[in-house]
């Protein structure tokens, strides 16, 4: 059994995610929007440190929180006039996307609920997991080296910077 | 002659066919004509001489006294199977064939010889499409030769179809006319259906007896029939013998061509056509086709006693009914067409009759009906085209069929008034004439049957001598004529007077031709005597057929004015056929086109091709409705893949949960 | 290559070179399209000509194999599917049809326009893929070629076509597709159970009739697929409808090579695969189409009575009288088929020549509604004595071809010892005189009685090139009608084995 | 939290909206891996570097995205998806 603590943190972080992701699916502002994601994704940092990956949760709040994030918020600065409202949605709409996300839904929950078994399980101690250890697997190319999917990653991050570049350029 | 060259007879009338069909069409009118005439005139006499080689020659043709069949022409046209069930095309000789040569090639020439004068106008020039009539003329004389000659009844059946091809092309010679554009259609159609029997008569009769050659299925002579007949004879399909029903089958074959009621209707239409056409097919030739048929396959007939009774019974109907209507009508070639008719029915009951006596068959006294019907053919076609071709004269002078047209013609025409009035007394059964002879046969065949069916024949002969008279008072007396146009009627070139005088000579002495002797249906001669009671009682009973015309049409009085009234409805039924070409009116056009065709047709536009119409249809809006869905929104998109991957996943759970 | 000293590959490469010459030539240059086109199709008479003759002299030197000039080139190993050509006395008549036709149809549409040179482009493809049909005895080859023949004509109507021309193209592509969907799922079906031994499967005709493997309820089965998928394009009841709207709006030359060789594709097809490799089939379900057959033959003749475009009447009547080949094949005995060979080649000319004349009468009056003509025989007396020849052939007038294919079939038919079967042939022998009905009726209409239109007055009667044309095909349907031994000869052997075959079950 | 990625991307018509929704979803996802890495087989790290990775990507795409959106925007004056057909056949 889980310490008591560890519940509640878990209970508080994950009421934050759905309330703060409904939230910003929902509302009409955009802006509101894109600071409610930023509340759901710090949310989500403090469900990787919860789970002991201090790393992962970092990354996320510094590519997310701190880099996508702030993009949006540009993005609708320019995009954007202040004030404006988003239009009201249509009803098949709404009915459609309603039912797409309820089945989601409904479909995740099958599939969690197969592994109900693991529910009350505590969290086993993992190995020591080091900065250190991190970078040795990135860069390895042993069984658990990740050297060729680290690779493509930049590739793929240069080609996006070349991309973002060619395509916002003013012509 | 040698006989193997009998083949010649009918190729030369081809021959012409294709050359006047061919170049003809080049050449001037006048000359085609003209050598059409040779061609016949060559054809007829080799006929002549073919035949006078088979009946007194020398040769394989007689033995013993008794005439043989013999095939002097045989080619393989076609095979319906490696050996057995072959059609042939070859050249048949036997008495009838013999004597049916020298009917047509006469007849034949005789035409030909008239048509020079008939069908040019008053100065003599020919008419428009001349090179036709006469490639046509060739065509038809060809086929029916053909016909006599078959040595199988499927080559029979290729005649029957030409001949009555060559008779559809010349009852619509003047195809510009609606009215000969109709009879020809009428012609050919009825003789179709009835052709459709015959068809079916034979491919019942081949199935069962694996041949089509007479002479294989009937023996020499009608000696042996074969054992697949006889055994087939035994077979029974609703309730009579399969041969039974292809005998009869084969008869309406016949019967069409021979316009036996009720498939006569096409033969008054026919008339339509130009009048030596009519003498020729309508009168003379194609439809005894029918009786040749029957008397061909006599042998047969005559095992089936049944199919005797049909034909007996249509005969005897027919040629009431035809004498009936003749008796009122006042188109006079429809009044001859319906005496061809009557004529005709005589000699398919005569052959009927002839069975009756099948207690003698092998016998003496077997084949008397046979022989008075092929007599009375040979007879009739001599007389009944005489008789046409006058009226041909007398129309081409008058330029109108009714006799109310004519009227007193004696004065001018002297020439076609006695030979009109010889074909009268012939058909009437006058002694010494022609018909006298044949016509007593006929009786006497018919008394021996039974004297039911004696007294019956004997009251049409007694009609018949009043309708020819009635005719012949009406066109050439009754009252004066009255003249129309600048020209006065007036005796025709000798082109078309030789005609007359020949076959007016012919129908004289023909009743002295000894038919006994020569043509019988087992080539023995058979001895024929005088039945003087029969005899005197028929010519009796046309005297007095003579008698009541001449009270009632010699001179213009109101006699038959006054019977038309007193009988009005029996009058009008006559004059009108007996309503018969208003009944087939209404079975074609109510029941085959309204009742049959229409529906059909709707049915396959409708029903169909609506179906599938549908069907293509229902593809199209399918596609468009799923076009929609490609709408390039992305959100769509994904809503979809959403819903599939739920259904997938959900299918797939319900899979494993299941197994 | 091997397969270049083979005759029969000419077939398909005399077309093919005729295209290349075609392509050749300039739009506008008329002359040279017509001189390569004219070369082309007389290249194909005399080498069909040349068949005829190379094929008697092989039978009668004794050669009794079932296909002659056998040659096969592997074309895809993996599905053993090859090149096999082979020719036995049936492919040879329809290979004989099929040039005259095409020499016919060429002189036909001398003065085709638009686009004279896409025309003959086309046309030419589609002869391609007839006379591949006719000398493949390879399913695949067979199916390849056939679909050739079919898509050409799509184009051919909705392009030079007349009337509704869409729809009719739209039409006759679908459904004769469908057909072919049908005949695809057939012939796979075939080709897995071709052979008893596992793993080993073939496209050749002659290897699964010998192998003879197919298992019955397979054959139940694939039969009716195959079957119908011929039988649209044989215009079999109820799936002709294709065939009245793109004969209505086909142009000339198209309709003759449709209705005059591709229509009997399917008769060819429905003998060659469908009854050939699947007798058993054949024997338990015959009846079934023999019956649709047996109502194409009258239902066809009804419906025509009552027509009033001539196009349309002609198309019933090939109804009627492509019915009558498939009633025949599916009499298995060789008399009857027989007859429906000679059918398909009276068919075939004959239709060809009826469509040659409307076309051509078409051509001056511009109204193919027989209502508004008449006594066009005192205008145009060549083209009036043509069409009265047509019709005679097609009622059956002995000496013309008709009566012979009809006669065969029918006497063959009656030979059948079951009495359905003869009841049934009785049946359609009505069909000969509906048939005069209504050829007599159009007739009369058309060609005789008064001048109906008095514009129709100054037109002409047929020129030199529509003589040769009509020419060629009535002195072919009277060569036919008047020795018809000289083709049953060739015909009738190459039944043996199917006919064999198909006792073999009973 | 996937849910709600998936309704808002599916209803929104703001471009930047559904750009948002997206992320949700994405985060559920990296989530999930990395809840599932963590309790089941706790030796091992791919679910994390998995995670990582897919940070990465979603960063660039997100940058691609938003360029794109920027140059949409500044030809037709609106990100709103279902007014910019012009791209559409």
């Amino acid at each position: 059994m889980e310490s008591l603590g560890n519940v509640i943190m878990y209970v508080i972080i994950a009421l934050t995610i759905i309330v703060f992701s409904v939230l910003a699916v929902t509302t009409k502002k955009i802006l509101r929007s894109a600071t409610y994601l930023l509340f759901v994704l710090l949310a989500t940092a403090a469900i990787y440190f919860q789970m002991d990956y201090e790393f992962l949760g970092a990354t996320q709040i510094a590519v997310y929180a701190g880099g996508i994030v702030v993009l949006f918020v540009f993005a609708i600065m320019l995009t954007h006039k202040p004030g404006e409202d988003a239009a009201p949605l249509t009803s098949h709409k709404r009915i459609l996307g309603l039912v797409a996300c309820g089945s989601g839904v409904v479909l995740c929950g099958v599939a969690l609920f197969g592994y109900a078994k693991f529910c009350g399980q505590s969290l086993t101690e993992m190995g020591d997991f080091t900065i250190d250890k991190l970078g040795e697997m990135l860069l390895s190319t042993d069984k658990f080296g990740y050297l060729l999917p680290f690779e493509a990653v930049s590739v793929l991050l240069l080609a996006c910077i070349i991309g973002g570049v060619v395509i916002a350029r003013k012509r | 002659m040698p006989l193997s060259s009998t083949i010649y007879v009918l190729a030369i009338p081809f021959f012409m066919f294709l050359f006047l069909g061919l170049v003809g069409v080049k050449m001037p009118r006048k000359i085609t004509g003209v050598l059409g005439v040779l061609g016949m005139a060559v054809t007829t006499v080799w006929a002549y001489a073919i035949a006078f080689t088979y009946f007194f020659g020398d040769g394989p043709q007689k033995v013993n006294d008794v005439y043989q069949q013999l095939v002097t022409t045989d080619w393989t046209w076609l095979s319906f199977y490696a050996d057995k069930l072959v059609v042939k095309l070859g050249v048949l000789l036997d008495p009838i064939s013999a004597m049916m040569l020298v009917v047509i090639c006469t007849v034949s020439f005789m035409v030909h010889l008239y048509s020079l004068g008939y069908m040019s106008d008053h100065d003599g020039n020919p008419e428009k499409g001349f090179q036709r009539y006469y490639a046509d003329l060739a065509l038809f004389t060809f086929s029916m030769l053909g016909l006599v000659v078959s040595t199988n009844i499927f080559q029979m059946f290729i005649f029957f179809e030409m001949v009555g091809v060559s008779s559809y092309l010349l009852i619509g010679f003047y195809y510009g006319l609606q009215p000969a554009n109709h009879a020809s259609k009428k012609a050919f159609i009825v003789t179709r259906l009835a052709d459709l029997f015959f068809l079916i008569g034979i491919m019942i009769l081949s199935f069962y007896t694996k041949t089509f050659d007479f002479k294989e299925m009937m023996g020499a002579n009608g000696g042996t029939i074969c054992n697949a007949f006889t055994s087939a004879q035994g077979l029974t399909f609703m309730g009579c013998s399969v041969t039974g029903w292809a005998l009869t089958f084969i008869f309406i074959g016949g019967a069409g061509k021979s316009a036996m009621y009720p498939l006569h209707i096409w033969l008054p239409d026919a008339m339509e056509g130009p009048t030596p056409v009519s003498a020729l097919i309508h009168a003379a030739t194609m439809v005894v086709a029918g009786v040749f048929l029957v008397a061909r396959m006599f042998p047969l007939y005559v095992l089936e006693q049944g199919a005797m009774d049909i034909i007996c019974v249509v005969g005897a109907f027919t040629a009431f009914y035809a004498a009936a209507v003749a008796c009122t009508q006042s188109d006079i070639k429809r009044a001859l067409a319906f005496s061809t008719i009557s004529q005709i029915a005589f000699m398919m009951t005569s052959l009927a009759v002839s069975s009756a006596q099948g207690k003698l068959i092998g016998g003496h006294e077997a084949g008397l009906g046979y022989m008075a019907s092929m007599f009375h053919l040979f007879t009739h076609a001599m007389f009944k085209a005489l008789l046409f071709l006058c009226a041909g004269a007398i129309i081409h002078a008058v330029h109108s069929n009714e006799n109310s047209k004519m009227h007193g013609l004696h004065k001018y025409m002297p020439i076609t008034s006695i030979a009109f009035l010889i074909g009268c007394l012939a058909i009437a059964g006058i002694p010494p004439f022609a018909g006298f002879f044949s016509k007593d046969e006929i009786l006497v065949a018919c008394y021996e049957k039974g004297i039911g069916w004696g007294l019956w024949m004997s009251m049409v002969a007694g009609m018949t001598a009043f309708y020819m008279f009635r005719i012949y008072y009406l066109i050439f007396f009754w009252k004066k004529h009255e003249v129309h146009g600048e020209h006065a009627p007036k005796d025709q070139p000798w082109t078309m007077t030789l005609p007359l005088i020949i076959l007016a000579a012919i129908s004289v002495v023909a009743g002295f031709v000894p038919f006994g002797d020569l043509v019988t249906w087992n080539g023995k001669p058979l001895e024929t005597h005088m039945n003087w009671s029969v005899a005197g009682a028929s010519v009796g009973i046309a005297l007095i057929g003579i008698g009541l015309a001449t009270v009632m049409y010699r001179k213009e009085n109101p006699l038959p004015d006054k019977l038309a009234t007193m009988f009005k409805g029996l009058w009008t039924a006559s004059y009108k056929r007996f309503y018969m070409d208003e009944l087939y009116q209404f079975i074609t056009h109510k029941i085959i086109f309204q009742g049959i065709s229409k529906p059909i047709a709707w049915f396959d536009r409708i029903i169909i091709d609506g179906f599938f119409n549908l069907l293509g249809n229902v593809t199209n809006s399918a596609s468009f409705g799923i076009r929609k869905m490609q709408s390039g929104s992305v959100q769509g998109y994904v809503s979809y893949y959403i819903i599939g991957a739920v259904l997938l996943a959900a299918i797939t759970g319900a899979v494993i949960l299941c197994i | 290559m091997e397969i270049f000293s083979n005759m029969l590959i000419y077939f398909v490469i005399i077309p093919i070179l005729t295209l290349g010459g075609l392509a050749l030539t300039k739009n506008k240059g008329i002359d040279a399209i017509r001189a390569v086109a004219v070369t082309g199709a007389t290249a194909l008479v005399a080498l069909a000509l040349y068949l005829v003759y190379v094929f008697l002299k092989a039978r009668a030197s004794g050669v009794t194999d079932v296909m002659l000039f056998q040659q096969s080139v592997m074309w895809y190993a993996p599905l053993n599917i090859k090149l096999a050509l082979g020719v036995d006395g049936v492919s040879v008549v329809m290979i004989l049809l099929s040039a005259f036709i095409v020499f016919a149809g060429v002189f036909a549409s001398w003065k085709m326009d638009p686009l004279p040179k896409q025309f003959f482009l086309w046309f030419f493809l589609l002869s391609t893929g007839v006379f591949g049909f006719f000398i493949s005895i390879d399913l695949f080859t067979m199916f390849m070629f056939y679909e050739v023949a079919l898509i050409p004509m799509y184009l051919l109507i909705g392009v030079w076509g007349s009337g509704n021309k869409n729809y009719s193209a739209m039409k006759l592509t679908l459904m004769l597709m469908g057909g072919s969907a049908f005949l695809m799922l057939g012939i796979i079906g075939i080709y897995f159970h071709s052979s008893a031994t596992p793993g080993v499967h073939t496209m050749n005709i002659l290897e699964i009739a010998q192998y003879n493997a197919i298992p019955h309820n397979w054959q139940m089965f694939l039969f009716p697929m195959t079957f119908v998928g011929f039988g649209v394009l044989g215009a079999m009841f109820p799936f002709h409808t294709w065939s009245p709207d793109g004969h209505a709006s086909a142009p000339t030359a198209v309709s003759m090579l449709h209705a005059g060789v591709l229509m009997k594709l399917g008769g060819y097809g429905c003998f060659r695969i469908a009854i050939y490799l699947m007798p058993f089939a054949a024997q338990q379900l015959g009846w079934i189409f023999l019956t649709l057959t047996g109502i194409s033959i009258v239902y066809g003749a009804f419906s025509a009575c009552v027509q009033t475009d001539l196009k349309y009447i002609n198309a019933y009547s090939s109804v009627s009288h492509c019915g009558m080949v498939l009633f025949a094949i599916l009499m298995f005995n060789t008399t009857a088929m027989t007859g429906a060979v000679l059918q398909m080649l009276s068919h075939g000319l004959m239709t060809a020549l009826f469509f040659a004349l409307i076309g051509m009468i078409y051509g001056r009056t511009h109204t193919r509604d027989i209502r508004e003509m008449g006594g066009l025989m005192h205008i145009m007396p060549y083209l009036g004595v043509g069409y009265v020849i047509a019709g005679f052939a097609s009622l059956g007038l002995p000496g013309l071809s008709g009566f012979v294919a009809e006669m065969t079939i029918f006497v063959g038919s009656f030979e059948h010892q079951d009495m359905f079967h003869r009841v049934l042939t009785i049946a359609a022998t009505t069909s000969i005189v509906i048939t005069a009905v209504y050829i007599l009726r159009v007739v009369g209409k058309l060609l005789y009685g008064a001048v109906q239109d008095e514009h129709h007055r100054t037109l002409t009667d047929a020129d030199g090139t529509e003589r040769i044309a009509t020419a060629t095909l009535i002195i072919c349907v009277a060569i036919i009608g008047c020795f018809p031994n000289f083709f049953i000869n060739i015909i009738r052997d190459s039944f043996t084995p199917v006919v064999e075959a198909l006792t073999s079950v009973m | 939290m996937f849910g709600c990625g998936l309704y808002g991307f599916i209803t929104r018509k703001n471009m930047i909206a559904m750009l948002i929704s997206l992320e949700l979803m994405l985060n559920s996802v990296d989530i999930n891996f990395v809840v599932f890495n963590r309790y089941l087989f706790p030796a091992q790290y791919e679910g994390m570097f998995f995670s990582l990775f897919a940070i990465a990507i979603a960063a660039a795409e997100t940058a691609v995205a938003i360029a794109i959106i920027i140059n949409v925007y500044r030809l037709a004056k609106n990100v709103d998806i279902n007014q910019i057909t012009k791209m559409k056949f």
